[in-house]
């Protein structure tokens, strides 16, 4: 039967061959647990983190991981934040979403959405976009949380926890949907420009069935890269939906783009660089096998991924041998990492945050 | 092949069946015309018998050859790995479906058992499992097949997040549901097992939650349910919008409401101003219907139908009534009853043939039967008369309980140490409910022979007929104490005459002759008093009266209804000695909480003596102590000393209180032959009425277990630890077995 | 009467006045049967008639007769006749359920 | 008596059972004809168990063979005479529905009644003569049933004379049945229910020896509900079927034949095709007299020409109750 289903067993950490780096921690400073929550992520921006937990604690970090400020507040943080119009938006359990004053922390507005927002909003000077977890795609005011624009999909009887990022460009915001499809709405009104099937449910029963695009989206100048779960991997130009190329590649995680290799980690926990004008595979790093890879990161030449055990592994871009490892959280990576100023941010499930870099073994420091 | 004309007929390939058989299936015979169309219907013929894998005609000269190729025959059929789902059910499925050793193999049905063991799987939240099916070729057209089933961990809910709920918090919803996240301190939870039924439930639960708390206008608009990519966790989210709470404004009545509007406006529980509750309006419904019912309509429909103000919170209540046809009962039928008449079933009917149908009459006929000793389980449904709208029959079904004990040999009384005695009991003997019984018994106290037979219906409206007579001689000591002979002999005839449904009153005379005699070196001080004030020969007659009220709804393992029954024995002025004896019982059983009760058992007894007799003899001492009494204690050891062997000599007066709380327990046979309870026990029997102490009760707690066997009557087991106690006289017999009673 | 206590004993059908009225001459079985129910008398020895009766005793022994029957040729209703009006029991009194019910109703 | 030894069983364990070559078919076949015959000998000698473990055998190595089919029908026997009365039920309807025509169909339907006739009848209260007809009579109705079909489907079957002959005393049973619930309504003086039962009666069970007595009651029930002309008309029918002296002797209760019930031995039937097994069971029991006066009953001519009736049980031209059992009398 479907080869998904069956429980595989993780892949051993091996000695590392010719090891080439090491991570080097800045700081690292603790959060509430973020129950899985994959929506919560930390902001990075003007050289600043901004990071919210599930207990309701907003705080403001400085490069160095001092507490510039730290707000308490009583909402069940679920998704987010994203920085609009100098407010961090966030999402909630209770189906709110919540705007902060990302100077102090002091609450701008909150608004009632239709469900529970688990997938993380996004959001520019003068629109914040929503979704929440029935399916409807919301377009807020970011200055008063006024509704501007509603959009309504159906949600399929069985689907993945967790929801992508939405992407937002000068004239659309791009949608990866839990019915299998992406989705390109008009920024200001909301209509949608067009939808398009990264992959159709087949099999019989509801969990054969899940086609969820819950892997980030990418958008490399005007290619939109989509995966789902149900197993396509698409490269859809921006301007009208069109599929350049299609391959077939299961992933739930994410992707990043060097310029070279469009990296992407798949259901399985295989790395892969993909070549970005037509999917053909250049090389996949099999070693880290069903260790619950998050999505890749393109840092200082390499590429990082993180395992359900907290290790963070370098590998190398050219032939994807891994070339370090680090111990960075105590528990699963189960959010993409993010860098800034030559920094990588990674957030564990526990609620553990840490800073670190990563330097050529040999040298000192 | 082209069409020909049949002259014969033959078969090849068969390797099991007989030919003729085939030949039996086959629409086609010599004579006929084969052509296109007939022998296509003959394939199908052939292929529906589900007998053949392959069927090929041929034709050689003038005879048909019908070439088949026989399914092959299933020799062994094995699934392993499948704890989770399996078990007798699957087993049943599959041998209707027809997987089972001795069939035929059909490829197409072990895919049709695979893909539901699988979809099973899912819906109980195994979303890991793997199921292979293989099927190995045998000589002679013969297969084994062999299914593994992998089933890994099942998903296991997370959270269950309800979103839009202000009048209530998630705790207090997520409360009443089925489904549960897990939670760490639950050590073996399995409501924590995601399942889509169980949800559809809670869903139902949560609505009709809103609903009697007057939230007509609740809904909820989407529930998701998402899976962690491991496939371990499962998240619930329901979003629900409440609406508001609405107020009762008035109650109306429209339809045919056949009994008055005041009446129905008595059963009526939803009351004005208060906020509408879905529960009592169904709740109200239902009076109403089973009114109705008592008067013949027994398909009547209530509906109670909100109707709300467009403006403001306010609904009014509509119990619209649709009764039917009156309906009459056509025929009654018995069924089960294998060793009991027909007769001594239907003369409990409180309904008739021929007569209108009654509800509460058919109800009280139910528990009659129910009640009746030799009746475990009696259920009754109403089945329509096919071909006409009014006609019913009420059917019966009866599973009659072991009717008697019979004891031989070695038996064990509590209150008289090893017995050798054979007694037999039945209570329906040769099924026409009469009770009978035998008792035979010589052991080193006593030689007793008993018999008793009473018949529930000497008049046709029940008056109740006991014939009794015994012989008693006993040496040495009764209940051990006090050390006098005793012989008596007598007998009695007893009515129970019926007042109303529940009550019956007792008529009955008895004579009895006792003779005593005593031992100047072993019998105690009172005894010879006694007797040299009152003589040692007595001939009393008895004059028996009482009255009795009985609700329960069973007479052994009742879980319902009261029972008081006041008895009062009056021996004759004119009778050698003269006393009377007088007593009081009351039995009472209480529902506590979901399925837990209390059965209360509170006895009083008091004999006194009367004219020129200076005391009570002491053979009709009351004892107290053991089994029926304040369980814990030696069998009638507690109360007053007879001096100066110190032996319990028993009292005038005894006041026992036995209360038993009776815990559900997840045996099948609950309730029916075992029941399991923990009880605390109070009394003491005491010399005379002005000497009762409330400190002078002796009191005991402790666990009982009664199982009704199926020779031996009732068992009872019980084992308790005395409470209010005074060692130094008090004897303890913590465990203690007492069998043969119960009716 | 002896206080002892005996199980009334009602037999037959009920008898609504107000259906009986709407019953004329010239109606069909069916029709018949629409209005009074189906009648619990009737026998293969004399096909062509049907009997409601209505047959109630105190368990002190009162009783109380009540018998309509309906002639019928072939199909169509021919004659009724009614042995007498309701006097003892009424419909409604008879209806009412007896006091058999000390634990059900609130 | 256990038989002895399992003669030539021993030999058949080692034997590799694959029928390549002719002569080990010749062997095969020749070890099932002894598996048979010692499984037969078990069974006559009433060692059911035995007989049991060999059938199971027989059909399970040679599934092939005659021997296997005619295993599974003797297991039946060997059930019931070994009280599983569920399992002879269910191995009975098996056999039928996989040989639905096999030439002793009609013993498996005789076995069936006689399995249900004496589920139905408990010996104790039978051995104290006290009437059981009283209680639960569903396994008389259902060996009633069963006999039914085997006189339907095989009138001249070799067993449909004692098969009919046990339906007049089930049907007896049950028609006494109905009497006595009819009787216990008369006591309650539930007239209505009384008429109504005793119709019954007398629709369904004419013939039956409680037939007068039902008349009786259902006059005396008009009566009592104050309909003199019903009640006359019931008298009239009455006294023009059974005149006062006729004396009604019901049926004997059939005893229990256990020489014809055995099964058929299984012969060389294949070569010779002929139908009829040729070992006939042991003569059927003398035709018991009571079957000539009950059912139809010698009536003197009815005064008054009974009233047609429109449907069935019909009245004959001469105003006799026609006997109502099934056809094939």
């Amino acid at each position: 039967c479907s080869g998904k289903s069956t429980v595989a067993k993780p892949e051993p950490l091996r000695q590392i061959a010719d090891p080439q780096v090491r991570g080097e921690s800045r700081w690292a400073t603790k959060t509430a647990d973020s129950q899985g929550l994959s929506g919560l992520r930390p902001l990075l921006a003007a050289g600043r983190v901004f990071v919210g937990d599930s207990k309701g604690h907003i705080q403001a970090l400085d490069a160095q991981g001092e507490t510039l400020w730290s707000q308490k507040t009583d909402f069940r943080l679920s998704a987010g934040p994203a920085l609009a119009d100098g407010a961090l938006i966030f999402g909630t359990l209770s189906g709110q979403a919540v705007a902060v004053e990302a100077s102090d922390g002091s609450v701008r507005w909150s608004t009632e959405l239709s469900s529970e927002v688990i997938a993380p909003p996004v959001g520019d000077r003068d629109l914040v976009v929503m979704r929440s977890g029935d399916g409807r795609i919301y377009g807020l005011n970011p200055a008063d949380g006024e509704r501007r624009w509603t959009l309504n999909r159906s949600v399929p009887a069985l689907i993945l926890r967790g929801a992508g990022n939405t992407l937002l460009d000068s004239n659309a915001a791009y949608v990866g949907m839990d019915n299998g499809r992406v989705i390109a709405l008009d920024r200001t009104t909301g209509e949608p420009l067009w939808e398009e099937a990264v992959s159709l449910p087949t099999g019989r029963s509801e969990i054969e069935r899940i086609v969820d695009v819950d892997a980030d989206l990418l958008l490399v100048n005007d290619v939109l890269f989509a995966a789902s779960y149900g197993g396509d991997l698409v490269a859809l130009a921006t301007t009208n939906g069109r599929t350049l190329w299609r391959r077939s590649l299961a992933s739930y995680t994410g992707m990043d783009f060097d310029g070279r290799c469009l990296y992407v980690t798949d259901a399985e926990a295989v790395l892969w660089c993909l070549d970005p004008s037509n999917g053909a595979a250049i090389w996949e790093q099999n070693q880290l096998k069903h260790r619950g890879l998050s999505a890749p990161l393109a840092f200082k030449g390499n590429v990082l991924v993180s395992d359900f055990e907290g290790y963070m592994h370098a590998v190398s871009s050219a032939d994807g041998a891994i070339i370090g490892r680090r111990k960075v959280v105590d528990d699963a990576v189960n959010r993409p990492m993010q860098a800034a100023d030559g920094v990588v941010y990674v957030l564990g499930r526990g609620g553990r945050l840490r800073a670190l870099d990563w330097v050529p073994v040999n040298s000192a420091g | 092949i082209a069409p020909f004309q049949i002259e014969d007929i033959s078969t090849q390939g068969l390797q099991r069946l007989e030919p003729d058989t085939v030949l039996s299936y086959l629409p086609l015979s010599v004579g006929d015309q084969l052509n296109e169309a007939s022998s296509q219907q003959a394939l199908r013929a052939l292929y529906n018998t589900g007998l053949f894998q392959n069927v090929v005609f041929l034709r050689e000269g003038g005879t048909l050859i019908v070439r088949v190729e026989e399914r092959p025959a299933i020799v062994s059929f094995e699934i392993d790995g499948n704890d989770k789902v399996g078990g007798d059910e699957l087993d049943q499925a599959l041998a209707d479906a027809g997987l089972t050793p001795g069939e035929l193999f059909r490829q197409s049905l072990l895919d049709q058992v695979k893909q539901e063991m699988q979809r099973q799987y899912y819906a109980n939240g195994f979303y890991g499992v793997s199921v292979e099916a293989t099927v190995t070729e045998l000589d002679n057209n013969r297969v084994s097949i062999k299914i593994d089933v992998e089933e890994g961990k099942p998903a296991k809910i997370k959270s269950i997040n309800i979103v839009g709920n202000q009048a209530f918090d998630d705790e207090t919803l997520l409360d009443a549901f089925e489904l549960s996240p897990t939670q760490a301190w639950r050590l073996f939870q399995s409501d924590d097992n995601y399942s889509k039924q169980k949800l559809l439930g809670d869903l139902e639960g949560l609505s009709s939650f809103y609903m009697d708390r007057g939230y007509l206008r609740f809904d909820v608009p989407s529930v998701q349910v998402s899976l962690s990519p491991d496939k371990r966790d499962i998240y619930i989210t329901i979003n629900v919008s409440e609406g508001e709470p609405y107020r009762v404004e008035g109650v109306k009545f429209s339809g045919e409401l056949i009994l008055s509007e005041d009446y129905l406006r008595q059963l009526v529980l939803v009351r004005e101003d208060d906020t509408f509750s879905r529960r009592l309006a169904t709740q109200s419904a239902e009076y109403m219907e089973g009114s109705l019912a008592n008067v013949g309509y027994a398909f009547a429909k209530v509906n109670p139908m909100p109707e709300l103000s467009e403006d403001g919170q306010d609904v009014t209540v509509n119990f619209n009534v649709v009764p039917g046809k009156r309906t009459y009962v056509r025929q009654i039928t018995f069924s089960g009853n294998l060793k009991t008449n027909d007769e001594t079933l239907r003369r409990e009917m409180r309904q008739l043939e021929g007569a209108v149908f009654s509800r509460n009459h058919v109800e009280r006929s139910r528990t009659r039967i129910a009640r009746l000793a030799f009746i475990q389980e009696a259920t009754v449904d109403t089945i329509p008369v096919p071909g006409s709208d009014d006609l019913v029959d009420v059917a019966f079904t009866v599973e009659e309980r072991p009717p008697g004990s019979v004891q031989f040999g070695v038996g064990f009384s509590g209150s008289q140490g090893f017995l050798v005695n054979g007694s037999l009991t039945h209570t329906n003997f040769l099924g026409t409910g009469n009770r009978v019984s035998l008792e035979l018994e010589n052991n080193q106290i006593a030689d007793t022979i008993s018999v008793s037979w009473t018949d529930p219906y000497a008049t046709p409206d029940g008056i109740s007929r006991t014939v009794a007579a015994f012989y008693r001689k006993s040496e040495g000591v009764i209940r051990y104490s006090s050390g006098f002979d005793s012989n008596s002999i007598g007998s009695s005839l007893t009515y129970g005459i019926p007042i109303s449904e529940y009550s019956s009153f007792r008529l009955g005379l008895g004579v009895e002759e006792t003779s005593i005699n005593t031992f100047a070196t072993a019998t105690a001080d009172e005894v010879l008093r006694f007797v040299a004030e009152n003589g040692s020969n007595f001939t009393t007659y008895e004059f028996r009266t009482g009255f009795g009220r009985d609700t329960r709804n069973r007479t052994i393992f009742a879980t319902r209804g009261s029972l008081n029954r006041i008895n009062l024995d009056l021996v004759l002025p004119g009778s050698d000695i003269e006393f009377y004896k007088a007593s009081y019982q009351l039995q009472h059983y209480q529902p506590l909480f979901s399925g837990v009760f209390a059965e209360i058992n509170a006895n009083i007894g008091y004999i006194e003596n009367y004219g020129d007799t200076t005391t009570v003899p002491p053979y009709e001492h009351f004892f107290a102590g053991g089994t029926g009494t304040v369980r814990g204690y030696r069998s009638g050891s507690l109360g007053p000393r007879d001096t100066p062997y110190n032996n319990a000599f028993g009292g005038k007066l005894r006041t026992t209180v036995q209360t038993n709380i009776v815990i559900p327990t997840p045996l099948e046979s609950d309730n029916k032959t075992t029941r399991l309870s923990v009880f605390y026990d109070i009394g003491n029997v005491f010399a005379e009425p002005s000497d009762w102490e409330y400190d002078e009760l002796r009191s005991s707690a402790g666990l009982a277990f009664e199982w009704f066997t199926p020779f031996l009557g009732l068992l009872e087991l019980s084992y308790a630890f005395p409470i209010e106690t005074d060692p130094s006289i008090d004897r303890e017999d913590r465990f203690q077995i007492n069998f043969g009673g119960g009716f | 009467c002896s206080p002892v206590f005996k199980l009334n004993t009602r037999q037959g059908n009920m008898i609504d006045d107000e259906k009986l009225q709407q019953v004329e001459t010239g109606m069909t079985r069916e029709q018949v049967h629409y209005l009074m129910g189906s009648p619990l008398v009737q026998d293969d020895f004399s096909p062509g008639r049907w009997d409601y009766v209505v047959y109630f005793r105190t368990g002190a022994g009162e009783e109380y007769r009540r018998t309509v029957s309906m002639y019928f040729d072939g199909d169509l209703l021919q004659r009724i006749d009614d042995s007498n009006p309701p006097k003892m029991v009424g419909d409604e009194e008879a209806a009412e359920p007896d006091d058999l019910t000390p634990d059900n109703l609130p | 008596c256990a038989s002895n030894n399992e003669p030539g069983i021993g030999s058949l364990r080692d034997d590799p059972l694959t029928p390549g070559s002719l002569d080990e078919q010749r062997v095969a076949r020749l070890n099932a004809t002894q598996l048979y015959d010692s499984a037969r000998e078990a069974l006559d000698s009433s060692d059911y168990a035995t007989a049991m473990q060999l059938y199971d055998r027989l059909d399970a190595q040679y599934p092939f063979s005659e021997f296997a089919t005619q295993a599974r029908l003797e297991s039946i026997y060997a059930q019931y005479r070994s009280y599983q009365p569920e399992l002879a039920l269910s191995a009975a309807d098996r056999f039928m529905r996989s040989n639905p025509r096999h030439p002793d169909l009609d013993y498996v339907l005789y076995l069936r009644g006689l399995i249900n006739f004496d589920r139905g009848a408990s010996d104790i209260l039978d051995a104290l003569d006290i009437d059981s007809s009283t209680r639960d009579p569903i396994n008389a109705r259902r060996a009633f049933e069963d006999f039914g079909r085997l006189v339907q489907r095989f009138p001249n079957s070799i067993y449909a004379p004692d098969a009919r002959q046990r339906m007049v005393y089930l049907r007896e049973r049950i028609a006494r049945h109905e009497m006595a619930i009819a009787r216990f309504y008369e006591t309650r003086r539930a007239w209505v229910a009384v008429s109504r039962r005793t119709q019954d009666i007398i629709a369904k069970y004419q013939g039956s020896a409680v037939i007068p007595e039902a008349l009786a009651m259902l006059e005396r029930a008009y009566a009592e509900l104050d309909l003199p002309d019903r009640a006359m008309q019931v008298m009239a029918v009455r006294e023009a079927s059974f005149p006062a002296d006729m004396q009604l002797a019901e049926p004997p209760k059939p005893q229990a034949a256990v020489a014809e019930s055995k099964p058929p031995k299984k012969d060389k039937r294949k070569e010779s095709d002929a139908p009829a097994p040729t070992a006939a069971p042991a003569a059927t029991p003398t035709q018991p007299a009571a079957l000539e006066t009950s059912p139809a009953p010698t009536l003197a001519p009815a005064a008054t020409p009974a009233p047609a009736r429109s449907e069935e049980p019909s009245f004959g031209e001469d105003g006799v109750l026609m006997p109502q059992l099934p056809e094939g009398f």
